[in-house]
């Protein structure tokens, strides 16, 4: 009986000094005192669906530390290193919230970049009054800083900046009128469709049924592919993660459909390369590839990418923004003399958008930061790829 | 061949047996009689390995089989058909049949032959041969039991109440099947109720009650005897 | 009427893969009584082995998906030894909570070993057929085609070969099982290792037209029950008549109603059937 | 008349299980129910306990027609019973497979319990009373604080008593009240069961130990293929052809001649 | 039984001492304090799962979905539709309440592994209803500014610690409610019910309906914590509806103890420390944490609140000399079921 009990009490004693063991280390996870380390939070998805996604953020803010590290960060005369302290929230707001307010209290952070709207509003609750820290937000849903939080900028420019360009390429220059609707059925995506409909109604055209569906829950989608095509648009709205957006474009054009395509900001046009035969992406707009742009830093940052990240994949939106975002943020630092008041950093991030080096002006570095929290971007393009495979870039007005 | 010598055994606080000694004989037909709840499926599922013993030995050709998972006793030459059947209904006759020879895995003609010799037995088996087991008739589906265990070409047959539930005139026919079986050679440990009829094919026979032996002899000295109504009435 | 072919193609494949997937749940169950939760994660790395062996090792296509389903069968061999058998006389709770364990589990090793990255698998089996009118990619066709051929080979082996009816003949009576010398040890261990190879040929099959990644498997197994459920737990060719059900069923929903009803419909017809039918359309009732 | 069946049947699938039985269970005697392997005694059991409902036929209990009502209603209305393989709530202590007897007929909701209501703290109260009362009076409230899975068969079909008991039937229904247990225990069982009519409940059983049964019932019904072929005093029953017939076979004629070669045992003793 | 029920008392008296006092030792560590407050919120929910799998036995795979009513209904009361917090509480545990009831009376026609996966569906279809029905829950754009419970005299619940004395209050209660189920009438018939439900019928329990009500209340429970979950997070998702926190309540409360009082407030905060200190491990946590949780349910399937009862009242045993000890059943590893042996014919 006793050998038993032992046996079967194992497990939980083991568990329970784990589980003691990690409370204790909770409580001294900060940095080595002051003077020596500035601490960049990350909260974002590093398992489930999201998990990409959130790698390619943090990529970005690791090799923004990097090289801010080798160039030598100085506050208020102190020399400081940056360093990246990331936490998994799966994609779940209250996830993104809780650990935002641990990287904050047990890792003195002050500024902790959350890359999804949910995560991002749940933070917003706290951020200014139950903490105090910035956020770097990393999402193009508006609402963002429509809610005045004081301590929030907002990274990637608001997706509504797309809709004006993207009809005039296809409705004014090509004449197209049926707009089908097959974007992913996720909040950003209706948000978008929502947009766009609206937009492309008012510009004279017509808007065919909505056929979005859950890019990540449905085992096959050529039937909603099927089914747009048989409304015979002109051009569809697609979008959602890169890699299904890239299949389903090729289902359609497999299925013989010949017009053009809205590709969500969410998707970019150097992954669905990857994905799919780049033929298949002609007469298409979204994202221009980060690779395309030709400020001072893209080159040095594609190649680090490649070295320091991966070569499998191509570097984008996700990571030279956030890439941008970081070196912004330390220079606010450096220039508020302070990288422990987020307030104080925030305000000094206007001033700092001039003065960042220029080994971090990647793609459309913002030339000015709103007293809202927009970082905008004079230099921001959007991608047309026409009907030979050639890009094309159009100017965007970020708003 | 098989010899039980001091076997206890029983369900978690349940003791059931209390040192049992039985023996059945190569080729013979040794009957164990008892009224119901006496131990007799106990025993049998003792023997096959279905319920492990507490104590106690089972051998059998001089071999302990005590130990013995219940697919290696059918591969020893024992078959079991126990208790309530349980054939795979849904499956048809044949099927059963054949899975019978699962542990032995005759060769395409050994298993003609083995088909065959049930199929003489329990010509009825032939006709309803690709019909699920499920929907037979009581007395055909303890034909299927019997005609299954005797499809491993068993040493020992071990049928426990066949004619469970039957008319009398079925009863009769399985009876007749298992003295024919026994008459070819192969040994019988038969359970039964019905003690007057099963004592005409027996050649030896054990009294239980409440879990113990309490009477063994010829089965023809058996047979008029009036412990045995005690055993069962409790006079 | 082009687009009803087209899409009746699309139900068919797609059912194709969903029998694949549900019959080693539902023998899962039959035989184990264990609704196996870890069943769409085994989907996943079956996907992945997949892939591996055809892009890593530069195997060919079928043969990459016979490999893979190989090595998903040790593994959900392994599964049963370490995870279900200890748990064989636990209640049924215990099942699903370890099968939940065994699904995190999976998850994180294979983003461990192949990132979270999704992962495209180019079929070698490229260009379209028509038929009545129609384009149907070969993958497609490749899919039906595989799904049959697999189909009626698991018949053959269930109902003519030895090991086959041993999985049957536990299925419907362990104890008469055991008394015809059928170690239900090995019976479990078998079922388990079929099952996974059957989900490993589905995951293979529908791979080139999706993406991998280490999720994948979460919506196929929602699927999954409710199509076991449909044709009755345990009960194989209720399985096939479910898997085409719902595949079909999916796709018209999409095709004629929305996008939405395509998703939910697995959902209403379980909530539906388990109202009326508790235990499955197409079970008998079974004696108690 | 406390119970009285009349014509009850039941068949599965074509198969009749009970086919047409009538018999009387009068208050304050012991009646007993027997019959070969699969003669129906268990369907029948079920029967007017409300397990199954049956095909035809009807009981009446207390006058009152309880056919075919669900087994909690039977249990409400006064007929308790326990089971063949004695069913316990294993994991709980013995007092508290008492208790759960006392709680089936307890008035008090949650929100009592919640709020300790003075009718929750009155039944808490007479509900502790009770099981102790039980297990005194069924000899085993050493055990109560055992789990019941861990305490011996007999303690186990002792406890099993206590709880259908604590239910306060006037018809208790035992089913195989002594399988599994020794022989000394069935007689401490049998004198238990007397016990029990002298509380003033009625007792019915299913049995195959015959020494019990023939010493303690005062009428015996006597099952067959599930009907009924003998009903009236043990000795009528004994002595009744059919019976005999029924368990031994035909041909027997109950002859008293005793041969040599047969070596009578004694129980235990071994070969 | 007195030594014992001392010996469980010390226990929770630990554990309530240490629940009160901890805005006052965690000070200004409002993070610690968050995830407390997350978890009591979990854990009033797992209180409800308690009473559907501990009491009864049923798995119950709908509890997220519950969950997700109670947060939706606070969510979406207090927002757009202006309601006060005390107002949208009681609406969530009416509605879930409401919810659970009906889904009851389908979903208990069914037994084990079908409920569950019938349970499944059902928690599928409520965050299907929640994730989509854009017009009414905003689906994935979620719900801002949920509110917090308004001030009550001198209590100020826009303070972290005020807001946590409140869900301790809650908290409290559920556990009181499962302490009371345990030891009185109420909860016996439904652990009369868990063990057998033919024995319990043979007593005069009426199953179906005390499972129904089981369901119902548990489903209330469920959705109270949701309520109180979307008021303390202020932000609210459909993920706060998915399957995977039904997985997630479910471990909590095997870890910790089906069927005890401590177990699910024990259970959830063990495992969402164990999750926090986990964090390092990042993505693979699971690597680790999957062959835990199989483990526990192969070894400690009883649950940490539960193994101790079990040592105490072994302990307490021992020291009262307990009777002798009957020789436990065999090891055996036969597939035999007593209950062939006298079976009758069917």
């Amino acid at each position: 009986m006793s050998q038993k009990s032992r046996s079967t009490l194992r497990p939980l004693i083991a568990l329970s000094t784990v589980s003691l063991l990690a409370l204790t280390s909770c409580g001294n996870g900060g940095g080595d005192g002051e003077g020596g380390t500035i601490t960049i939070g990350v909260t974002g998805p590093q398992s489930g669906g999201g998990a990409l996604y959130g790698e390619n953020v943090e990529a970005g803010i690791r090799l923004a530390i990097d090289e801010l590290n080798e160039q030598g960060v100085t506050i208020d005369g102190e020399e400081y290193t940056v360093e990246m302290r990331a936490l998994d929230d799966e994609y779940q707001p209250n996830a993104a919230a809780t650990n935002a307010q641990r990287l904050v209290e047990q890792d003195d952070a002050s500024v902790v970049f959350i890359p999804h709207a949910g995560g991002i509003h749940a933070a917003q609750e706290i951020n200014t009054s139950r903490s105090d820290f910035l956020i770097g937000a990393y999402s193009s849903d508006r609402r963002i800083i429509e809610r005045d939080n004081e301590l929030t900028f907002m990274i990637s420019p608001p997706f509504v900046s797309y809709s004006e360009p993207f009809i005039r390429i296809f409705q004014e220059e090509q004449g197209a009128e049926r707009l089908g609707l097959l974007a992913t059925a996720s909040e950003y995506g209706q948000q978008w469709t929502t947009m766009i409909t609206q937009d492309w109604e008012d510009a004279g055209g017509e808007v065919l049924s909505n056929n979005n569906f859950d890019y990540g829950a449905v085992s096959d989608f050529a039937s909603s592919v099927a089914r747009t095509l048989s409304d015979d648009p002109d051009v569809i709205l697609v979008g959602g993660p890169s890699q299904t957006t890239a299949l389903v474009i090729e289902e359609a054009r497999d299925q013989g459909y010949e017009g053009g395509f809205m590709i969500m900001d969410q998707a970019k046009f150097e992954e669905l390369e990857l994905f799919t035969d780049p033929e298949n992406l002609n007469n298409s707009a979204g994202v221009k590839p980060v690779a395309e742009f030709d400020d001072p830093g893209t080159d040095s940052l594609v190649e680090r990418f490649a070295e320091d990240i991966t070569e499998e994949r191509p570097i984008t939106a996700e990571t030279s923004l956030n890439f941008q975002a970081v070196a912004l943020v330390v220079k606010a630092m450096e220039i508020a003399g302070t990288h422990e008041d987020p307030a104080a950093i925030r305000e000094a991030m206007p001033e700092a958008a001039a003065e960042v080096d220029d080994v971090f002006r990647v793609s459309g570095f913002p030339d000015e930061v709103t007293d809202e929290g927009l970082l905008i971007s004079d230099s921001l393009e959007g991608a047309y790829r026409d009907s030979e495979g050639n890009y094309e870039y159009f100017p965007m007005d970020i708003e | 061949m098989l010899e039980v010598r001091d076997l206890c055994a029983g369900y978690d606080t349940v003791d059931v047996l209390h040192n049992v000694n039985i023996t059945a004989e190569a080729g013979r037909l040794t009957l164990v009689l008892g009224a119901n709840g006496s131990g007799k499926s106990t025993l049998f599922r003792t023997i096959s390995g279905l319920v492990r013993g507490r104590s106690g030995s089972i051998t059998f050709e001089d071999k302990s089989i005590s130990k013995l998972s219940s697919n290696r006793i059918v591969r020893a030459g024992i078959a079991h058909a126990p208790e309530g059947r349980h054939l795979f209904p849904q499956l048809s006759v044949e099927k059963n049949l054949t899975l019978g020879n699962y542990a032995r895995r005759s060769s395409k003609s050994e298993l003609k032959e083995l088909l065959t010799r049930v199929f003489d037995l329990f010509p009825i088996l032939q006709e309803k041969r690709s019909q699920a087991a499920g929907s037979l008739s009581g007395g055909q589906q303890q034909m299927v039991a019997i005609g299954r265990a005797l499809m491993s070409d068993p040493k020992l047959l071990i049928l426990d109440e066949p004619s469970m539930g039957l008319a009398p005139m079925v009863t009769e026919q399985v009876l007749q099947a298992v003295a024919e079986v026994n008459s070819e050679g192969t040994g019988v440990l038969l359970a039964e109720q019905n003690a007057q009829a099963a004592l005409g094919f027996a050649h030896y026979g054990y009294v239980l009650a409440e879990g113990r032996v309490v009477l063994s002899g010829a089965a023809s000295d058996l047979q008029n005897d009036p412990e045995v109504q005690k055993a069962y009435l409790g006079v | 009427m082009t687009l009803f072919v087209q899409q009746f193609f699309n139900g068919l494949s797609l059912g194709g893969v969903y029998c694949l997937a549900a019959i080693g749940l539902t023998l899962v169950f039959g035989v184990l009584r264990i609704p196996n939760l870890a069943h769409g994660a085994l989907y996943m790395v079956g996907a992945y082995l997949t892939y591996f062996f055809l892009t890593s090792a530069g195997v060919p296509y079928i043969l990459a998906i016979a490999l893979a389903a190989l090595v998903l069968a040790g593994i959900g061999i392994g599964m049963e030894r370490v995870v279900f058998h200890p748990l064989r006389n636990a209640p049924h709770t215990h099942h699903m909570i370890a099968a939940a364990g065994a699904m995190f589990f999976l998850h994180s090793l294979i983003q461990a070993i192949w990132g979270a990255d999704f992962r495209r698998m180019e079929s070698p089996i490229t260009g379209r057929v028509e038929i009545l009118g129609t384009q149907v990619s070969w993958q497609r066709v490749t899919i039906v085609i595989t799904a049959v051929v697999v189909l009626i080979a698991l018949t053959w082996f269930i109902k003519r070969t030895v090991h086959g009816q041993s999985i049957e003949a536990v299925e419907q009576d362990r104890v008469g099982a055991s008394l015809v010398g059928i170690n239900p040890n090995r019976v479990s261990m078998l079922t388990f290792g079929l099952a996974a190879a059957l989900v490993a040929v589905a995951a293979g099959l529908v791979a080139p037209i999706n993406l991998l990644y280490p999720t994948m498997g979460d919506v196929i197994m929602v699927k999954v029950f409710a199509i076991i459920i449909l044709g009755g737990l345990g009960s194989i060719p209720g399985a096939i008549v479910g898997g085409f059900t719902l595949g079909m069923a999916e796709v018209m929903a999409t095709t004629y109603v929305s996008a939405v009803a395509g998703e939910v419909i697995a959902f209403v017809v379980l909530i539906l059937v388990l109202a009326i039918r508790p235990t499955g359309l197409l079970t008998k009732a079974v004696q108690r | 008349m406390l119970m009285q069946v009349r014509g009850l049947s039941k068949t599965f699938g074509g198969l009749h299980a009970v086919e047409d039985v009538s018999f009387d269970i009068a208050e304050g005697e012991i009646t007993a129910i027997i019959g070969p392997n699969g003669a129906g005694k268990s369907t029948l059991f079920n029967l007017i306990t409300g397990f199954y409902r049956p095909t035809a036929g009807s009981v009446t209990f207390k006058a009152k027609d309880i056919t075919g009502h669900p087994a909690h209603r039977t249990a409400q209305a006064g007929v308790a019973r326990t089971f063949q393989t004695t069913k316990l709530f294993e994991h709980s202590s013995i007092a508290e497979n008492v208790l759960a007897g006392c709680a089936a007929g307890s008035r008090s909701t949650l929100i009592d319990a919640v709020f300790r209501t003075p009718r929750h703290r009155r039944e808490e109260k007479a509900s502790m009373d009770k099981t102790l009362e039980l297990l005194e009076f069924t000899g085993i409230l050493e055990f109560k604080d055992e789990i019941a899975a861990n305490v011996p068969h007999e303690v186990q079909k002792r406890a099993a008593v206590a709880l259908a008991l604590a239910t306060e039937p006037e018809l208790l229904l035992l089913d195989e009240p002594a399988a599994g247990i020794t022989e000394d225990e069935t007689a401490r069982f049998g004198q238990l069961i007397r016990q029990i009519v002298a509380r003033g409940v009625t007792v019915g059983l299913v049995e195959h130990k015959m020494s019990l049964i023939m010493s303690l019932a005062d009428s015996i019904l006597v099952l067959d293929q599930g009907r009924r072929i003998a009903w009236g005093t043990p000795e009528e029953v004994r002595s009744d052809p059919r019976v005999i017939e029924a368990y031994l076979g035909a041909g027997s004629q109950g002859s008293t001649s005793q041969e040599d070669g047969i070596q009578e045992r004694t129980p235990g003793q071994g070969a | 039984m007195k030594l014992t029920f001392s010996i469980r008392g010390v226990g929770a008296l630990l554990v309530a001492a240490a629940l009160l006092f901890a805005p006052l030792i965690l000070a200004e560590q409002n993070y610690l304090l968050r995830v407390l407050i997350t978890g009591i919120t979990y854990a009033i929910a797992v209180y409800g799962l308690n009473i559907i799998l501990g009491f009864t036995g049923q798995l119950s795979l709908a509890h997220g979905g519950f969950f997700g009513i109670g947060v939706y209904t606070m969510g979406l009361l207090t927002t757009d539709y202006d309601w006060s917090f005390w107002g949208a509480l009681l609406a969530a545990i009416v509605l879930t309440t409401v919810v659970g009831f009906l889904a009851g009376l389908l979903a208990l026609r069914t037994r084990e592994a079908y409920f569950a996966v019938f349970t499944m569906a059902l928690g599928l279809i409520i965050y299907m209803i929640i994730s989509r029905w854009e017009d009414v829950t905003h689906a994935y754009s979620g719900v801002l500014g949920v509110k917090l419970p308004e001030n009550i005299g001198p209590l100020d619940f826009s303070e972290p610690a005020t807001y946590y004395y409140l869900l301790l209050v809650f908290l409290a209660a559920a556990a009181y409610v499962t302490y009371t189920l345990r030891v009185s009438n109420v909860g016996r018939r439904l652990l009369a019910i868990r063990t057998s439900e033919d024995l319990a019928s043979s007593i005069g329990i009426n199953v179906g309906l005390n499972k129904q009500l089981a369901f119902t209340a548990s489903a209330g429970f469920a959705g109270l914590g949701g309520a109180l979950f979307a008021s303390a997070e202020g932000f609210i998702g459909p993920n706060s509806s998915s399957i995977d926190l039904t997985f997630e309540l479910l471990m909590f409360l095997l870890v910790g103890g089906v069927a005890t009082v401590m177990g699910p407030i024990v259970g959830t905060l063990l495992v969402l420390a164990l999750f926090e200190a986990f964090q390092d491990f990042q993505a693979y946590r699971f690597i680790l944490l999957g062959p835990v949780i199989i483990a526990l349910v192969i070894y400690a399937p009883q649950g940490l609140i539960g193994r101790l009862n079990e040592l105490t009242l072994r302990w307490k045993r021992r020291r009262a000399a307990a009777p002798k000890t009957p020789a436990g059943p065999p090891d055996s590893d036969s597939p035999a079921d007593p209950n062939d042996e006298k079976a009758e014919v069917r």
